[in-house]
């Protein structure tokens, strides 16, 4: 069994750079920045949360290659089916 | 290993002591629960042909009173077309080919005791049992079953007022389709970890048997694909229920949106049905031709590539649905792109069988039967897949003839020759070869003389779902093939009876059947049949692939996959 | 049901001992991957109605997006309880993770309240599931979320139930491991929907 | 053989089609034949005799697999072909539109046909528009460009004898366009399930020559007697000389 060591201060840590990604989207919806600045800004606070949860929470980066394809598998074939369905729901005449 | 056999000997006990409940209804060994699946998959089926009849009946002479049925009148002609669709697909193909095979066998196949969770493996029996009393309760609902075809496009399956009278039929099917689709979830869960993580000793995943091989690519093709469907089916259901318009042209959402989320989950769908399918034809042929499969890691690719391009497919069922033209060119060439890997384990199989020494004992008729048709149904499938001829050849008897050709030989052909074969290992008995042929020379004569006929009413330019035929002259001449594929339906009909006899009788009559009946290399025959309650007396260890039939040098024509030590305990 | 204890106790499935993978990671995963293809699947469709109609304009500028950022900050706690239980449970600190778990399951029950209101809310003000397309997909989709949280508050009650000074340690640290991976789950979930449905049309 | 159970063929795209068809069936036919031919040809040669032995041929050297991959390469460069040609076909019927001599409106709705005419000035929405249930009356050799919408569900537009059929969704306006080149009678099916009479949602187009087109022309605008859009007559191509 791989040492998983949810040591207190790791978490404590996690937490907190959680709920500072949290205070940046509030932050740019709070001050009305610009809609397109605002979208990027939201989703890549979204991606980082997402990120500091599935490697230190879910330990992701400890897992071996099996769980790994798992958790991404899902992922891109979302992403795959939103690209090949936009042209005809997103933009259709 | 002593410890594991002191571990087996007390779990053995544990099973005498349950009473009837447990051991048979909430029972939580894979091979109950396996054979559960097969009596409702046998039970689904029988509905599903009944409906058939009835259809068939009104289409070969339109306005007759259907014996057993009565006057078909055009709502009841709607739902019987429905509601067989839905059950043949969702509650016959799927609970056989993944509940039941995939239940009894993979455990027993890679060597392990049981599924990783039998609980989970017990749910997803009374789940799909829910569901298909849910489904069955819609025939009684005021208004009859969903009317709206077995792939409810919207907007007709969205607003009752299209569907006068449907409101409770849909609302049931959506339910029950939801809940089947949870329940083979719930069951590919337990296949991908219990053939991931617990295979006997010396079982790499290139000794795998190709069975195993496809239920959990189609496992895997099944999870990925099934979630935005879940997703339309829940929209669909807020729009019946609750009023709200995720579909609705007027409240400015896109109904093609329906048809996107059901054919990115159906075109998977349809190799989760046919890849058990292919897998038990793979099983059967080495068996009865004594020769390994052609080119296992090279079937094993094929599988993936497959599953992986069943992704990129989707729009070849919507070519002329109003979607945007241009994306009709990428799409004809993935469905090209797709049928070579079918085109390859076709091939390989037909290749299987040569120079091999052939026996025609029932499950190899059958596995035959399935890859006759199996060619004549891929085959088909490119005037479909391309976009220009599909112009004119869709939503026509065509398309019916080529996905019952390449459903039905997979399912239902391949799944009676899955029967034959593991009813002694299931059963503990043998099933009788006389009536065993009788039933495959009618199943098998009778399919085709349904669906050959079908295809030249479709290449007439015959449409499907047509209650009264006779509302169009261009009709007039294809009518003659409507009675003949009616009368081949009959034929398969009749067929079913030495089937019932045989499997019903067999099962407390039949002869006491050997460990090993047909000499065959996998490890399920290396333990007795029917297998004790954790399977094996000992775990075995494999010591090579799963075909290894007249290796050179051998003097015996079949060298069992688990170590010689356990072959000489399981002579039985 | 003499054997109950054995069956419950150490291990239900008896040949767990052989594996190669610890099983019940391997199938939590699988079912976290189904479980991705259905949000995932609902967030496509919603970004493509999205890209369709060019931004929600009206009505998404009214949702309650202050509420949905406490919510937020109320579920990064939950989860930071659920890590600290699991942490416990590594020291082999049984009560300590009990009582971790207990409030993760609690802060998710305060999660539910916070919902129960911002609902209300905007019911109230006349933001039902009808009243426009984005609305019924703020209900369907923040409601099947809620069902999710619900499952996983009822299984952590349970588990921090059956927790008492007998259980060995190892087994109540694999069943952390399993609810707490499902817990990181949802709310990953939560955070997708959060930024989709709350801040964006907001920023809109 | 096969192709002979299609209906007769009177659109100018529908030999466009039929070639596909016929290129199709030869291809998949012989590679059907073959391989149905080989697998019979192995369960009667390689059936169980007494004493014998089967041969071991794993498949697993490339020189034993090329046995079943150079067919299956065959196989794919014939499809590559039959897509490359279909692709001009496609988009000749889908994507192109060459320049209507009529453009109809059609709404279809549960159980029935609604065509409208834009009458002699050419444009929707005057008063000169003509609205006709079921009956579609066209002139043949005459480009009829139909702009099609869908008042409740999913509908299709399907005539046997023009080789067309296009789904008809409702909240979207689709295009398709035919040329008759026979005067006669041909039946508009729905081919998409579209409620519990979807089998009775009949019309009829008939096509008329173009003598026979101007006098219902000049029947149903009497006054001006012009035909419709660009003159009807005039600016028809020599090529539908024949009489109906």
């Amino acid at each position: 069994m791989e040492q998983t060591d949810f040591s207190a201060s790791d978490s404590l840590k996690t937490w907190g750079l959680l709920v500072v990604l949290l205070l940046i989207g509030v932050l740019t919806v709070a001050l009305g920045l610009p809609r397109s600045l605002a979208l990027w800004v939201i989703f890549c606070v979204a991606a980082a949360q997402a990120y500091v949860i599935g490697r230190y929470y879910m330990r992701l980066r400890s897992e071996d290659v099996l769980i790994y394809t798992l958790a991404l598998l899902p992922v891109v074939t979302v992403i795959v089916l939103a690209f090949v369905l936009s042209p005809d729901v997103a933009m259709h005449r | 290993m002593a410890e594991t056999t002191l571990e087996a000997a007390h779990s053995s006990e544990a099973h005498e002591k349950m009473g009837f409940w447990r051991a048979y209804l909430f029972s939580v060994d894979h091979k109950v629960i396996g054979k559960q699946y097969l009596f409702l998959g046998l039970f689904m089926g029988f509905v599903g042909v009944f409906l058939s009849y009835v259809f068939r009946w009104q289409l070969a002479w339109p306005g007759s009173s259907v014996p057993l049925w009565g006057k078909v009148t055009a709502p009841q002609y709607y739902e019987v077309v429905t509601m067989h669709g839905t059950i043949m697909v969702f509650f016959v193909a799927m609970p056989v080919l993944l509940g039941a095979f995939g239940n009894f066998l993979i455990p027993l196949m890679v060597g392990a005791r049981d599924m990783a969770f039998p609980r989970l493996n017990m749910a997803s029996f009374w789940t799909i049992f829910v569901g298909s009393v849910l489904l069955l309760i819609s025939f009684f609902v005021p208004g009859g079953g969903s009317h709206a075809g077995w792939t409810n496009y919207v907007p007709l399956s969205d607003a009752s007022k299209y569907l006068p009278g449907n409101y409770w039929g849909g609302n049931l099917w959506l339910i029950a389709l939801a809940i089947d689709f949870a329940s083979v979830l719930m069951g590919g869960i337990n296949f991908l970890t219990t053939a991931i993580a617990m295979r006997a000793p010396g079982m790499t995943i290139w000794r795998m048997p190709l069975l195993v091989w496809q239920e959990l690519v189609a496992s895997v093709l099944f999870m990925l694909s099934v979630g935005p469907l879940i997703a339309g089916v829940v929209m669909l259901l807020c729009d019946r229920m609750v009023g709200t318009g995720f579909f609705l042209p007027e409240k400015g959402a896109d109904p093609l949106l329906w048809q996107h989320l059901f054919w990115f989950f159906g075109h998977p769908e349809v190799y989760v049905v046919a890849m058990p399918g292919l897998g038990i034809v793979q099983e059967i042929l080495p068996v009865f031709s004594r020769k390994p499969i052609f080119g296992y890691r090279m079937i094993v690719w094929a599988v993936i590539v497959a599953g992986i391009l069943s992704f990129t497919v989707w729009a070849h069922h919507m070519f002329v649905s109003g979607m945007n033209p241009v994306l009709a060119e990428p799409f004809s060439v993935t469905t090209i792109a797709i049928s070579i890997p079918f085109a390859v384990m076709l091939f390989a199989m037909i290749a299987t069988l040569w120079r091999g020494q052939i026996t025609f004992s029932t499950p190899m008729l059958f596995a035959l039967g399935a890859l006759a048709n199996f060619i004549l149904g891929g085959v088909t499938g490119i005037p479909l897949g391309t976009n220009a001829s599909d112009i004119y050849l869709h939503d026509t008897y065509f398309v019916i003839a080529h996905f019952h050709n390449t459903l039905v030989p997979t399912a239902i052909i391949a799944g009676f020759g899955g029967i034959y074969y593991w009813f002694p290992k299931m059963f503990g008995r043998m099933m009788n070869e006389t009536l065993g042929k009788i039933h495959f020379i009618f199943t098998w004569v009778g399919f085709n003389m349904v669906f050959i006929p079908l295809f030249l009413i479709g290449i007439g330019g015959g449409q499907r779902r047509i209650y009264m035929s006779s509302v169009y002259t261009y009709y007039k001449p294809l009518q003659p093939l409507h009675v003949i594929a009616t009368i081949g339906l009959l034929i398969i009909i009749a067929g079913q009876i030495p089937f019932l006899i045989n499997f019903f009788m067999s099962m407390f009559r039949g002869a006491k059947a050997p460990a090993n009946p047909w000499n065959a290399t996998t490890l399920e025959w290396a333990t007795d049949s029917p297998p004790p309650h954790e399977n094996f007396h000992t775990i075995p260890t494999v010591v090579r692939g799963p075909y290894d039939y007249s290796l050179p040098g051998m003097q015996q024509d079949w060298a069992p996959q688990a170590a010689s030590v356990q072959a000489g305990a399981a002579q039985g | 049901m003499a054997n109950s204890a054995v069956e419950i106790g150490i291990s239900h499935a008896p040949h767990e001992v052989e594996t190669s993978f610890e099983i019940g990671k391997l199938g939590m995963w699988v079912f976290l991957a189904g479980e991705t293809m259905l949000f995932g699947g609902l967030m496509c469709v919603f970004v493509l109605e999205w890209i369709y109609h060019g931004g929600w304009g009206a009505d998404g500028a009214h949702v309650n997006w202050p509420l949905g950022a406490i919510n937020t900050f109320v579920l990064f706690t939950s989860s930071l309880t659920a890590a600290l239980a699991q942490g416990a449970a590594r020291v082999h600190d049984s009560a300590r993770a009990k009582r971790y778990l207990s409030a993760a399951a609690l802060l998710g029950v305060l999660f539910l309240i916070i919902k129960a209101f911002e609902y209300a809310g905007d019911y109230h003000e006349g933001f039902t599931p009808l009243a426009a397309l984005f609305w019924s997909f703020y209900y369907l989709m923040t409601g099947l979320h809620v069902l999710h949280l619900l499952g996983g508050i009822v299984v952590m009650f349970g588990l921090a139930l059956m927790v008492n000074p007998r259980t060995p340690a190892s087994w109540l640290e694999r069943k952390l491991k399993y609810i707490c991976l499902y817990w990181y789950f949802v709310e990953t979930v939560w955070i997708l929907l959060f930024a989709l449905v709350y801040l964006a049309p907001a920023a809109g | 053989m096969i192709l002979g159970w299609l209906p007769q063929d009177v659109s100018t795209f529908g030999p466009n089609i039929d070639s596909v068809l016929k290129l199709i069936i030869y291809v998949v036919g012989t590679a059907f034949v073959l391989a149905e031919g080989t697998l019979l040809a192995f369960v009667i040669l390689y059936r169980r005799r007494e004493g014998g032995r089967a041969a071991f041929v794993p498949g697993e050297s490339l020189r034993q697999l090329a046995w079943v991959l150079i067919p299956v390469v065959i196989v794919a460069i014939l499809d590559v072909a039959i897509d490359v040609r279909a692709k001009s076909v496609w988009e000749l019927v889908k994507e192109e539109s060459p320049a209507p001599g009529l453009t109809v409106k059609l709404a279809a709705l549960q159980f029935g046909w609604e065509f409208t005419y834009p009458g002699p000035d050419g444009k929707f929405g005057t008063p000169d528009d003509l609205v006709q249930t079921t009956f579609l009356t066209v002139s043949a050799g005459q480009v009829i460009r139909l702009l099609m919408t869908s008042k409740d569900v999913i509908h299709s537009f399907y005539v046997p004898q023009l080789r067309l059929r296009q789904d008809i969704i409702p909240g979207r306006e689709i295009p398709a366009w035919f040329e008759a080149t026979q005067p006669g009678k041909y039946e508009i099916a729905c081919s998409q399930l579209c409620g519990n009479s979807h089998f009775a949602m009949k019309g009829i187009l008939r096509v008329l020559s173009p003598e026979d087109y101007q006098q219902w022309v000049s029947q149903h605008w009497p006054k001006s007697g012009a035909g419709t859009g660009k003159s009807a007559s005039s600016a028809r191509p020599s090529l539908s000389g024949k009489e109906g």
